[in-house]
């Protein structure tokens, strides 16, 4: 094959290749700063905590925020301040690691489903949809039951109860790059489902995945604080946010901060997690 | 019965009453009672305020909303099936008993005449005239003996078949008298015979949801699970009472929504509130708290057959490793009385007053520990909602044992099957018992050598003999002693820790009177029903 | 083929699919029930749980037949719509379900006539004013309402408006619901803290639908036509929208049945969501597999007529 | 007294704010004028700003754009200085808007007459009935078929000829001073073309209405346009009736425009192989169709039993009106949509029916391109990866050299290098195709399956694109097959025509004496049908009535 070398004629001016620009507002910033404190009290709090998580350092329960004790200590007279520290770990840990288990599979399933069609998909999308059928508190005691209690069941249980919502939300935005011309074209090239899918799917349908992500994030970290009261998972003495609120619930009515402060920790971190993936840098958010 | 600490004085009331209302944290409390010399240890709780019900007459009248703590759809009206105390309430206003406790411990007649027997082995009951039934079939001999003879039967699956089995013969000899033959001699029978699953029914009975007995209310309405609604019954037997016209109950599990109803006025008796609820309920002045020790308690278990209960000093250790006093301040808010190990609580006529309750001493645990070559493994203590605040005593016990090198592992374990998978089973748990009239029960059921909840594996022919020998005397003295005696053997040898008996917490509009304590268990031994009023 | 046929195929089609996807949960159920430790006896006898007495027990229940053989009686019995007997007390499970099944419909029903209105209302101004301050506050609002954990909201709201305020009633079921007045105070916390929950995911898919359909041509056509921005988007952008917030309105109150065990605890509603609860506890197979059954079927409907709204607003598909 | 103008556009200015947030001016100061009762046409290619222009004369601006400066007086309105809700008054009732692709514009969930009539309903002009009477008048003028019941139906049940004449009598309804038309006919057939501009011609001299008829297409608005407004960038090239601007253009890029018009003759190649090898291509008893099999045979039959046969080096041309099937023809080859019946041979060898079964080999040999840039190109790839990943799938080319592969192909289509660090979204219409083409020439086929390549793209950018076809035929020896439904575009590049209606073939004859020696009377019809570059065209067209009731779908 000759080169065919010729000077453009075309009118089209070459404009210089210009560095696909991020421009990412303030909010999405803030969120990712909170986002990342988190993060660093999750991997760093427990040594900063200045007081063993378990301990009872004071007989005083719901006592008020003090010199001592800066959040206060919690029911059971303990200093609340380091619990939350010591719960940042299993809060954050826990609810990422099974949103993104329940989104990953969800996703993958989902555009498995839309581009190989047919019996596949109708299959897996009865059972999914079964799998909504089955409340949640069954799964939780089944799988206590099953393979006894500890972190990565509690993932995984997480996890199993969120893939099918996933899924189903994948599915249906796979559904509809599936008909777009270039995929057309690249399965008259020969390409291969797992090519479909990496390459000319998912990039068009990351934007929304990463906004139900966010959504899914949040009611995972509440479901946390249910399947740990089951018995399933975080063993005390340590507790996730979720427990801690729901252990010190009758502190609400005295105004105590042992209750006050997890809610606030999981509002800040729920909310800015949506405000950072709400507002991602707009490079890949226009993409979908 | 609450006894008040000895020199405890209306001052000190006062007193209590103006700190709390100055936002006196529980510490100050603590320090200023060291002070002034009154002993904690002797028994009533440091908040507890008695207020005595000055003598007012009783009015009759108005309808009851009451909520007990918990309810399924196991509920029943069946007295031998009877499991959560929503059953028992329900049975109490429909039913009576041959006899009664009453507040002071002593047994009172109710449906029987007299219960006689000169060996304590031949029994001779003689029932009162002029009782029916709500069907208006007259009470007799023959329902007597249908209604106990039925608790022998596994198809019933009776919660007493294991007390009931010492019933070897029940037989009318007419039809006002019944005659029972023990397997062996029992002087506490009169008392055995008060508890709820000995209501007498109807001869012949299968299906309970009518509740058909001859106690003060009549069943209107029964939901299992949900609620239900009795009404007064207009030819009760007794001459007094019931003073309700109606009483609906039903069984709120969450003890703040519990308490959050009492207050906003949708019910107007909580059972149970729980100790956290306290704090909230002391500021206000249209609700009142009637506070009464049972001698229900959670308890640590060590099974002694299996590793680590096995090592020598181990049970020894764990005994000493029990802080008493935070667990009766963090768990139980003070709302508790600290225990020396054995099942017979303060309110019964035979506890021990002068067996000490171990000190918290965290040295000579862990000197036992490394005998038993125990410092460092890891101990998994199973713990669980199941059992009443269990799973704050593992935190505490947890606590103690990382101060001195123990590494103990709390397993929270889901309440769901708790009793039938973990209990009694796991080497080291906890376990909750829920109170019983008689030494005599408590020791047959839980430490004899072949007792069916012999929660440590315990076995002593010495303490069975002495068991026996107690069960049959019918000298009171003589019966004390031995008694007292059981009482150190088990704080020394058994396998199980007893650090708190549990008082319970009822809380009521101060508009309801003629509430009183009773050994059977909170809201009046669950029989309320029948003796409260409603101011007008 | 004539329409009506195909739709009646369409129809007949998605309701073998339906039956399929019941059986599959129902025997999953059956299968995780028959995991879990423990039977009817052993929990119904609790601690006097000896060996005899529960063998006694579970003979004169009728248990000792194996498991699988009395799962398949219950289906068969539920062909012909007998729903079996509860093992714990010997009542039909239609009966004890029956009224509680009213009680969570009437409590999903008040929730939805009051959630539904108000996401569509908000999902729509925000998307018609999208970037506005409006907007971005319902969406910071949204999601800063469903973080915080339900049963502390629920709490709350009894402490303040039971409590302190004592405008409402502490108990929803049994105050008297006789005027309506009387009903929407007793209902008002239950739904007020079930709206919260539900609402966030309706929210964000009506105000994504309706921006989706207000960039399509039909829509400039209609403002160049003169059309006010009110009626460019309630009469034209969002018929088309339906579809999809039809969807999302399906799942939020597909949870309404199942999922709100907590909401029921705290106001102590007799709901079906505590009754699986019960039931999962005493491992009371007949009553789990009856309301895993209702669950699975509200689920169902629920998605089923989301599918026919889509199908109906959009003519196309009707053929 | 001069009849004072119904329009007058003075200085206007529009800018626009990129997506990365640069400010631009796409309208630069223009000024015209349009007479009560005049037709004047804005034409230039896509993005000259015409449709900018047009639709500022209703006081709209598409998101993102706004008017800077100039003003705009309508009548005795100053739209410019009018408040949103004044300018909303005056759409529809002074001004109106007839779509470019009607089947768009129209609301799928509600019923044609409700949407016709709506106008009245936004400014409640007379009752319903008077309103409906009206439209049925309308759609009668226009030549609808059954105008009383046309109205109960819902748009997807309609043709786009008939959707775009609905579409009309919807602008006409509110009887406005001046109707815009935006490109109405690029989206239709030739056939149904001529039935539209012909109802547009009589419905607007007969109420002496305004317009301005917005296209880049010269030869249609030489039939209705009384003068003719040239852009170019936002700026006005030239302006004049239509007579001087068709026959006596002035400036260059209006003559530009005027030479894309008149058909470059195709000299074939000489052909590479002798008789003696097998055709490049050959299609034997070929049928294809949609939906579920039954019997053997899918629901939806499209194409019935074509055969022909294709030899290397020349270009076959496939020509016919939307549903005769070409582009089923070009998918069952290319094996997307598998046909139940015939074989498709490259180089005398049968290809399986289905993709799957191909070997790598096979599926390079035939690449295929189609119509809408757009959708064909990944939004989410950059340039690089849509070229190189033929590259790597079937040469195995990977790193530097696959780069400079990449930047070969893209000059082989006179594209800059630099291109291919850009997304798709950041290219014109004319550049992604030439990108589609590249990706096609990157697998180096022998044939090309062109699938209406040019017909979304404007004349000038269309005849670029056919130029550097045949410049890549003559260095690579390509072959093509090239689907369209303008006879002027396959007559430029292809050497034979098959003729095709309702799946089947009705004639093959050579392309350059299709014009004159046409047999089969729908040739005939289509040949007919293809409009001059002169203004008496139209109204001096007769043709069979006999004929258009038979091929023509109305």
């Amino acid at each position: 094959m000759k080169a065919v070398s010729r000077p453009s004629r075309s009118g089209d001016p070459a404009t210089p290749p210009r560095r696909a620009g991020y421009s990412f507002n303030w909010v999405g910033r803030i969120g990712l700063g909170v986002i990342l404190f988190w993060g660093l009290v999750a991997i760093f709090g427990p040594a900063l905590a200045p007081y063993p998580p378990g301990e009872i350092v004071d007989w005083d329960y719901f006592s008020p925020m003090s010199a001592d004790y800066w959040l206060g200590t919690d029911y059971l007279g303990r200093d609340m301040f380091s619990r939350i520290l010591m719960g940042a770990r299993y809060t954050v840990g826990i609810a990422l690691v099974a949103v993104t288990l329940a989104c990953t599979g969800g996703v993958v399933l989902g555009m498995v489903a839309a581009v190989i069609g047919g019996w596949f998909d109708m299959i897996l999308s009865r059972l999914l949809d079964a799998f909504n059928g089955i409340p949640s508190l069954l799964f939780g005691l089944v799988a206590v039951a099953a393979v006894g209690s500890s972190i990565p069941v509690l993932v995984l249980t997480l996890a199993a109860i969120y893939l099918p919502g996933s899924y189903r939300f994948a599915r249906a935005l796979a559904v509809n790059i599936n008909t777009m011309d270039f995929v057309t074209v690249a399965r008259a090239r020969g390409e291969g489902t797992p090519y479909l899918i990496a390459r000319e799917i998912f990039p068009n349908i990351l934007g929304p995945v990463l906004a139900d992500l966010g959504l899914r994030f949040v009611f995972i970290v509440l479901v946390l604080s249910g399947l740990s009261f089951l018995g399933l998972g975080v063993q005390p003495p340590n507790a996730d946010w979720g427990a801690l609120v729901r252990e010190n619930i009758e502190g609400l009515s005295l105004g105590a901060p042992a209750v006050i402060f997890p809610s606030i920790t999981i509002a800040t971190l729920t909310i800015s997690v949506n405000m950072f993936i709400d507002n991602l840098p707009t490079k890949i958010r226009d993409r979908s | 019965m609450t006894k008040n600490p000895t020199n405890w004085t209306g001052r000190d009331d006062a007193m209590v009453e103006d700190m709390i209302r100055r936002g006196a944290t529980r510490r100050d409390l603590l320090r200023m009672l060291m002070a002034s010399g009154a002993g904690l240890a002797a028994g009533g709780s440091v908040l507890m305020r008695a207020t005595e019900a000055v003598a007012q007459t009783p009015v009759s009248g108005g309808s009851l909303r009451a909520a007990g703590w918990s309810t399924s759809t196991a509920d029943t009206l069946d007295p031998a099936k009877a499991t959560l105390s929503t059953d028992y309430v329900r049975c109490c206003s429909i039913y009576n008993r041959l006899t009664f406790l009453n507040e002071a411990g002593e047994v009172e007649m109710e449906l029987a005449e007299e219960i006689a027997s000169d060996d304590a082995k031949t029994w001779q009951v003689t029932l009162r005239d002029g009782i029916t039934f709500h069907d208006g079939k007259p009470l007799t001999s023959a329902d007597v003996v249908f209604s106990l003879q039925r608790h022998l039967d596994p198809a019933v699956g009776s919660k007493v078949n294991s007390i009931a089995s010492q019933m070897s013969e029940i037989s009318a000899v007419d039809d006002k008298t019944v005659k029972i033959v023990l397997s062996s001699a029992n002087a506490d029978l009169p008392t055995i015979l008060a508890l709820h699953h000995f209501m007498i029914v109807a001869d012949g009975t299968t299906d309970f949801s009518k509740g058909n007995g001859t106690g003060a209310f009549i069943m209107e309405v029964f939901e299992p699970g949900v609620r239900s609604v009795v009404v007064k019954n207009p030819n009760y037997w007794k001459p007094e009472g019931p003073y309700l016209d109606s009483l609906e109950f039903v069984a709120i599990s969450d003890d703040s929504a519990r308490v959050n109803a009492l207050l906003s006025g949708d019910i107007d008796y909580a059972g149970s509130v729980g100790a956290r609820s306290m704090r909230l309920l002391k500021g206000q002045d249209s609700v009142e708290t009637a506070v009464s020790t049972s001698g229900n308690y959670t308890n640590l278990n060590m099974r002694l057959d299996l590793h680590p209960g096995d090592k020598a000093g181990f049970v020894e250790g764990m005994k000493y490793l029990l802080n008493r006093e935070a667990i009766q301040q963090s768990a139980f808010r003070g709302l508790a009385e600290i225990g020396n190990d054995q099942p017979v609580p303060p309110s019964n006529r035979y506890h021990n007053p002068n067996l000490k309750a171990r000190d918290y001493d965290p040295e000579r645990a862990k000197a036992l520990f490394e005998t038993a070559g125990l410092v460092g493994t890891e101990i998994p203590l199973v713990a669980s909602d199941a059992a009443n605040a269990s799973v704050d005593m593992a935190t505490i016990l947890q606590q103690a044992g990382r101060e001195i090198g123990m590494n103990f592992k709390v397993d929270r374990v889901p309440s769901d099957g708790y009793w039938s998978n973990y209990w009694l089973k796991a080497p080291v748990h906890f376990g909750n018992i829920n109170p019983r009239p008689t030494p005599d029960i408590l020791f047959s059921l839980l430490y004899a050598s072949d007792a069916p909840w012999n929660e440590s594996q315990y076995k002593s022919e010495k303490f069975d003999a002495m068991l026996i020998e107690a069960r049959a005397s019918l000298d009171e003295e003589k019966r004390t002693a031995i008694y007292w005696e059981m009482q150190e053997i088990v704080a020394d040898d058994a396998g199980t820790a007893i650090p708190v008996y549990i008082s319970n917490v009822d809380a009521h509009t101060t508009k309801m009177h003629g509430l009183k304590s009773n050994p059977l268990g909170n809201m009046m031994g669950y029989a309320f029903a029948e003796y409260v009023w409603l101011e007008s | 083929m004539s329409a009506s046929l195909a739709t009646w195929i369409l129809v007949a089609q998605r309701l073998a699919i339906a039956l399929l996807t019941l059986v599959i949960v129902s025997f999953a159920v059956f299968f995780a029930t028959e995991m879990l430790p423990g039977d009817v006896a052993q929990i119904l006898l609790g601690q006097a749980a000896t060996p005899e007495a529960v063998a006694g027990l579970r003979e004169a229940m009728g248990l000792d037949e194996p498991a699988l053989l009395r799962f398949l009686g219950w289906m068969r019995g539920l062909v012909s719509g007998d729903f079996g007997t509860s093992y714990v007390n010997d009542m039909p499970v239609a009966e004890l379900i029956g009224d509680r099944l009213i009680n969570s419909l009437r409590l999903a029903g008040v929730t939805t006539a009051v959630s539904v209105p108000v996401s569509l209302v908000l999902g729509i101004g925000a998307a018609m004013w999208r970037g506005s301050f409006f907007d971005r506050t319902v969406s910071i609002l949204t999601i800063s309402v469903i973080s915080v954990p339900e049963f502390m909201v629920a709490t709350l709201a009894v402490l303040i408006f039971a409590v302190w305020l004592g405008w409402l009633p502490a108990l929803s079921y049994g105050a008297d619901t006789g005027s309506l007045a009387a009903m929407l105070k007793a209902y008002a916390m239950p739904v007020i803290s079930l709206s919260f929950v539900i609402s966030a995911q309706m929210i964000r898919m009506t105000r994504a639908a309706v921006i989706e359909t207000i960039n399509t041509p039909y829509v400039e056509m209609a403002l160049l036509k003169g059309a006010g921005r009110v009626r460019m988007v309630l009469v034209h952008a969002l018929p088309n929208a339906l579809g999809p917030i039809a969807n999302a309105v399906a799942l939020s109150l597909s949870y309404l049945v199942g999922g709100v065990i907590i909401v029921e605890t705290i106001f102590n509603y007799p709901g079906v969501a505590k009754l699986m609860v019960d039931a999962v506890a005493t491992r009371d197979l007949p009553l789990i597999q009856s309301c895993a059954m209702i669950f699975c079927v509200s689920y169902l409907t629920l998605i089923t007529l989301a599918d026919l709204m889509a199908i109906l607003s959009n003519p196309r598909l009707r053929r | 007294m001069t009849k004072q103008s119904l329009v007058s556009v003075r200085d206007l200015h529009i800018g626009a704010i990129t997506d990365s947030g640069r400010e631009v001016e796409i309208i630069k100061g223009v000024n015209f004028e349009i007479a009560p009762g005049e037709i004047v046409a804005l034409i230039g290619e896509s993005g000259s700003g015409k449709t900018t222009i047009a639709l500022s004369l209703m006081g709209h601006a598409r998101p993102g754009c706004s008017i800077h400066a100039g003003t705009i007086r309508l009548g005795e309105h100053d739209v410019t200085a009018m408040s949103e809700r004044r300018r909303a008054d005056i759409r529809g009732t002074e001004v109106s808007y007839v779509p470019q692709s009607a089947a768009a514009a129209f609301n799928p969930s509600k019923r044609i007459m409700d949407q016709v009539i709506e106008v009245t309903a936004i400014h409640n002009l007379p009752n319903r009935s008077g309103a409906e009477a009206r439209a049925v008048e309308l759609f009668r003028a226009l030549a609808l078929p059954s105008p009383e019941t046309i109205g109960q139906r819902y748009p997807h049940q309609v043709s786009g000829g008939q959707l775009q004449r609905l579409s009309a009598a919807m602008a006409l309804i509110g009887d406005p001073k001046l109707v815009i038309f935006d490109e109405p006919t690029t989206a239709l057939d030739v056939t149904t073309q001529i039935e539209v501009l012909r109802a547009f011609r009589s419905v607007m001299e007969k109420s002496d209405m305004a317009g301005v008829y917005v296209t880049h297409d010269l030869a249609v608005v030489a039939q209705i346009a009384d003068r003719i407004i040239v852009l170019k960038g936002g700026e006005i090239q030239e302006e004049g009736t239509t007579e001087q601007i068709v026959n006596a253009p002035r400036h260059p890029y209006t003559k530009e425009l005027l030479a894309a018009f008149d058909p470059v003759p195709h000299e074939a190649i000489a052909t590479a192989d002798g008789p003696d090898r097998a055709p490049l291509l050959e299609v034997d008893r070929l049928s294809a169709g949609y939906g579920s099999m039954r019997g053997g045979e899918p629901t939806a039959k499209i194409l019935d039993d074509i055969s022909f046969t294709l030899e290397r080096g020349r270009n076959l041309g496939v020509v016919g009106e939307s549903g005769s099937g070409k582009s089923t023809l070009a998918r069952a080859i290319a094996g997307i949509l598998p046909p139940y019946r015939g074989e498709v041979l490259v180089n005398g060898v049968a290809l399986p029916a289905s993709l799957g079964q191909r070997s790598k080999e096979q599926l390079r040999q035939a690449q295929i391109v189609f119509q809408l840039a757009d959708t064909a190109l990944n939004p989410a790839q950059p340039i690089e990866t849509i070229l190189g990943r033929p590259l790597t799938f079937y040469h195995g080319i990977k790193g530097r050299a696959r780069e400079k592969r990449v930047i070969e192909l893209l000059d082989m289509v006179q594209l800059p290098a630099a291109l291919r660090h850009r997304l798709p979204m950041e290219l014109s219409g004319g550049q992604k195709q030439r990108v589609n083409l590249a990706r096609a020439l990157g697998a180096e086929p022998q044939l090309i399956l062109c699938d209406e390549i040019t017909s979304a793209l404007d004349t000038v950018v269309a005849a670029a694109i056919l130029e550097l076809l045949k410049e890549l035929q003559r260095e690579l020896s390509l072959s093509y097959m090239f689907i369209s439904h303008d006879l002027s575009t396959v007559e430029a590049i292809c050497d034979d025509v098959l003729v095709m209606y309702k799946g089947e073939i009705v004639e093959r004859l050579p392309a350059a004496t299709m014009s004159t020696e046409a047999q089969h009377p729908y040739s005939k019809l289509l040949v007919s049908s293809v409009p001059k570059l002169d203004t008496g065209w139209l109204a001096g067209l007769e043709q069979d009535p006999e004929l258009i009731a038979r091929f023509a779908n109305r």
